[in-house]
């Protein structure tokens, strides 16, 4: 069910791990959905030059913080942001319609530390565009057993 | 992964058809096509074999061969039950009892004739997943027409008192159904001392074919038809009978019938020592489910902070088959119905794993598993932020 | 009879699994036998398989992928469309439209439908089955929410004017069914070019293995669900999958749908053959039927005096395997209601012949049924005191 | 479906014909039903000395047919009237529940045929006993395809 790509990134995920002492953090999810997203940056001139990932939940979960970590990487905060869901979905070679929330979740943990970020740093935070919200979407579904 | 160990523990899921199964249902594939209602010889050779799964089944299950319907599997046989009892006896009354546990086969049913009028209730389950009988005796109403509680349950192995219950409906008159489809070939059947008027089986839950099931109903039990047309199956279950499915349900059903004890008694064993050892070895684990009264394949357990269709994804990588109650794999937002009902919070059943053993696994499948959960778990810990935080708690 | 020809002319009854059809599924009984609803690798495998069939099915019928749902036949598929629909329409009307000469898997899912408070109009059929599409416009009422009308009898190989049907349908907004059963393989079938909603099909009719089918429903199109539990078929019909049964389907429809011009030239010519010489060297018989609305298969031929089973019986001794409509052969008291319905006399219908060709037959086949069948009917006609009867009377 | 007995009957009907001025004939059943049953008799000093049918039916009408006719050869008529149709479907080894009705119907084709005899001897009528009437049974019905 999931591409080539998710499975490279579930099985070998880029940037796990916690950040000490990030510019940014954000967490997103929770554990009654299954899952919890966190993403810290460390920002260098507004750009982002690291990226880390702590993330409890399923493979398309993992592999969307691993891409969205790899994505924003190198980017300024501006750019970073405009990494949309589709961005990190498309970039793992798609995602089944069931999943496609893990990918709402990467890009709502971006804005979040992105966000985080901004505020230590004494900054109205960016408002989010409308429609991007975390949401299980209606789909295939397997049998139970 | 090719040339690695394969280790199939799912099968609660489903199992691989037996060689003699197989072997069974060729000729009835390739040769006596004809169709049982036909009279010609080729159609007379599928007729009769049909009959002789007939025997087996009822044999195994302590019934008469009348008394035997082939279905499409569990799900048809739960429907039929079901709605068949609903339809037929709506005039005594519209109240159905069933578990809060059931399998979606029964509780979307269930769900369904809510919307055309029943009422039903969905008994809770104690915290290892039983059903109590006393529960079901005070629930019955005037307006009662059906009891349905399952044998045994397909996530945590929970097998349930329904010769107990049984008695209960005797008493008050109520058709009892059980959905007996993880029971078959595990444990012995017989619907006479379990007092159940209507009893679910699959084929391919007991190394069958998948497409193939059976209705036990008890003689004189007049539940409504589900398929209507055709004379077939004595004119209660329309349809071009599927004559390798059922012959290849007869010679599983056969099997599995045959010395029970002594074959699962080796499953049984694995799975009490695969069990203690995961308890043992890897730390923030629960076995989810009766201790005892339990299904002899299945263990399931839940691994704290980490979600169960990664550490499917991982198992997969390594060979190892296996089954999680995470909604995750599902699809839906909830986590499993079964390990909620037991009282589990969500982010542990989002944890659950489930391995269920059948009769061809080895002491190296077991090994094999050993090796290779812990390794999974914690590097699925690793990057859990559950974990992370769990740990910071504990030092400050 | 050993080491005599035998003669298979019962194709509308069921077909021998064609040996592509039986290799595909082989696989699926054997190796890749994971539930495809799991997510590791050998449940990914039938996964695939049974996308790749409803890619198959999908594209014989000029229909998308996402409107194809797997069935275990034709009796299923016909129950699903029919209930199926009328709950879900309950609360916009009560009224369903079909003919007389449908399937018992569509009357008979009417007929109980009717007692749950539905009404059902029947419409009657010419001399030669066929259904008058103006009787349908006629019998749609503000409560229609049904027509079900079969593309083709599977008795006297009639074939309906489903286009026809269909604009009328669409026209009034009202959810149109065919019981397409008879008809995948014998002639093309496009559900856009039909203006169906929804269209049965049974594997086993077209050289594929018992025990499976499909529903076609058009995007939008929300029946009710048959069989509710896990969220196979997209949610729409429960139940683990019939893997290696729906991969037969798969293969199976592929080759129907391959050519059907010119692989059912023969067996028209044949037909026809047949047909003619039969009607020409026995006296007192009759075709049943439209003379040329007609399945490229289907032979139904009336012969006075003598009665169906007993000339099966005979026929039989001779390796010959055929059907009738005499109501001798299913314990009803009534003959066919298809032969009733086009208006035959009871001891007429009694008598009714139907030999259905199909790809293997041989002129070597014709020749065997044209060596052996004058004698079975004289035969019995010597024995007829209906035809004793008559040669009285022709004498006097 | 058959017992080896009655498809041998079926396939060598004993005793098909017509007798030439029969001392009694019985026809029973219709054409509707799908079955009709004619037994003609020959009686000499109250003996049937020969009996044949003509039938239009299934299988087990035309056996059963065959079966009763020889039953009741050489039989005196209160013999034959006492030859049930349980006697004609156990000397076929069995009838399907189905068809027991053709049992029935070689019954009273058997009765018929011996009051017609009586009633051209100006006897009275043997009268029924109760219950033996031409029925068709529930049973196992065929799919139809
Ligand atoms: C307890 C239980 N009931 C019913 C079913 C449904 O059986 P099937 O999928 O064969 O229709 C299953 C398995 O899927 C089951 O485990
Ligand atoms: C026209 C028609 N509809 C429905 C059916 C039922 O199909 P199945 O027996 O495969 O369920 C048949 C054949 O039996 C048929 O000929």
């Amino acid at each position: 069910m999931y591409s080539k790509k998710v499975m490279e990134h579930f099985m070998n995920p880029r940037n796990v791990g916690a950040i000490e002492n990030p510019d940014g953090v954000g967490e997103v999810g929770n554990p009654v959905c299954g899952d919890i997203m966190k993403i810290y940056i460390r920002v260098e001139d507004n750009r982002i030059t690291d990226a880390k990932f702590m993330t409890f939940g399923c493979g398309a979960a993992i592999a969307s913080s691993s891409m969205a970590t790899e994505l924003i990487k190198g980017k300024t905060l501006e750019e970073a942001w405009d990494v949309t869901n589709t961005a990190v979905a498309e970039a793992l070679e798609g995602l089944p319609p069931v999943k496609i929330h893990c990918s709402l979740l990467a890009e709502e943990g971006i804005h979040m530390a992105i966000n985080d970020y901004r505020q230590k740093k004494g900054l109205e935070p960016w408002v989010e565009k409308k429609g991007t919200h975390h949401t299980h979407e209606e789909g295939k579904e397997a049998g139970d057993s | 992964m090719t040339g690695q160990r394969f280790v199939y523990m799912d099968h609660a899921a489903t199992t691989q058809p037996h060689p003699d199964v197989i072997a069974a249902m060729l000729p009835y594939l390739r040769d006596h096509y004809g169709n049982p209602s036909s009279i010609y010889g080729i159609a007379r050779d599928a007729r009769e074999a049909v009959e002789v799964a007939r025997q087996k089944t009822a044999a195994t299950l302590g019934a008469g061969p009348e008394e035997i319907y082939f279905t499409a599997g569990g799900t048809e046989s739960d429907n039929w039950a079901i709605k068949g009892t609903a339809f037929a006896q709506r005039k005594k009354g519209n109240h159905i009892i069933t578990s809060a546990i059931e399998h979606h086969a029964v509780l979307h049913t269930c769900g369904w004739l809510e919307k055309q009028g029943f009422t039903v209730t969905y008994l809770p389950v104690d915290g290892t997943g039983l059903v109590n009988p006393s529960d079901v005796e005070r629930a019955i109403t005037e307006k009662t027409i059906l009891i349905t509680i399952m044998h045994a349950n397909n996530e945590i192995g929970t097998i349930e008192p329904i010769a107990e219950i049984g008695k209960i409906a005797q008493e008050h008159s109520v058709t009892f159904h059980t959905d007996a489809v993880q029971v078959v070939g595990a444990i012995p059947v017989n619907v006479k001392e379990l007092g159940v008027d209507l009893l679910s089986l699959s084929a391919h839950k007991f190394y069958g074919p998948k497409g193939a099931g059976a209705l036990y109903i008890r003689g004189g039990r007049r539940p409504d038809s589900l398929l209507h047309g055709g004379g077939q199956e004595r004119k209660k279950r329309a349809g071009t009978e599927n004559v390798a499915g059922i012959v290849g349900l007869g010679k599983a059903i056969e099997l599995a019938g045959t010395d029970i004890p002594g074959r699962t008694a080796v499953i049984r064993a694995y799975r009490d020592q695969l069990t203690a050892w995961i308890l043992a070895e890897i730390p923030h684990t629960r076995l989810n489910g009766h201790a005892v009264q339990r299904l002899p394949g299945n263990i399931n357990i839940s691994f704290a902070f980490i979600e169960g269709e990664s550490m499917l994804l991982l198992l997969d990588s390594f060979g190892i088959a296996a089954s999680t109650g995470s909604a995750c794999t599902s699809g839906s937002l909830e986590p499993s119905h079964v390990l909620m009902a037991i009282g589990l919070p969500h982010e542990i059943a989002h944890g659950s794993l489930r391995l269920t053993l059948g009769e061809e696994n080895t002491p190296e499948d077991i090994a094999h598993v050993q090796s290779v959960l812990p390794g999974v778990v914690s590097r699925l810990r690793e990057m859990s932020p559950l974990y992370q935080k769990m740990k910071e708690q504990r030092v400050s």
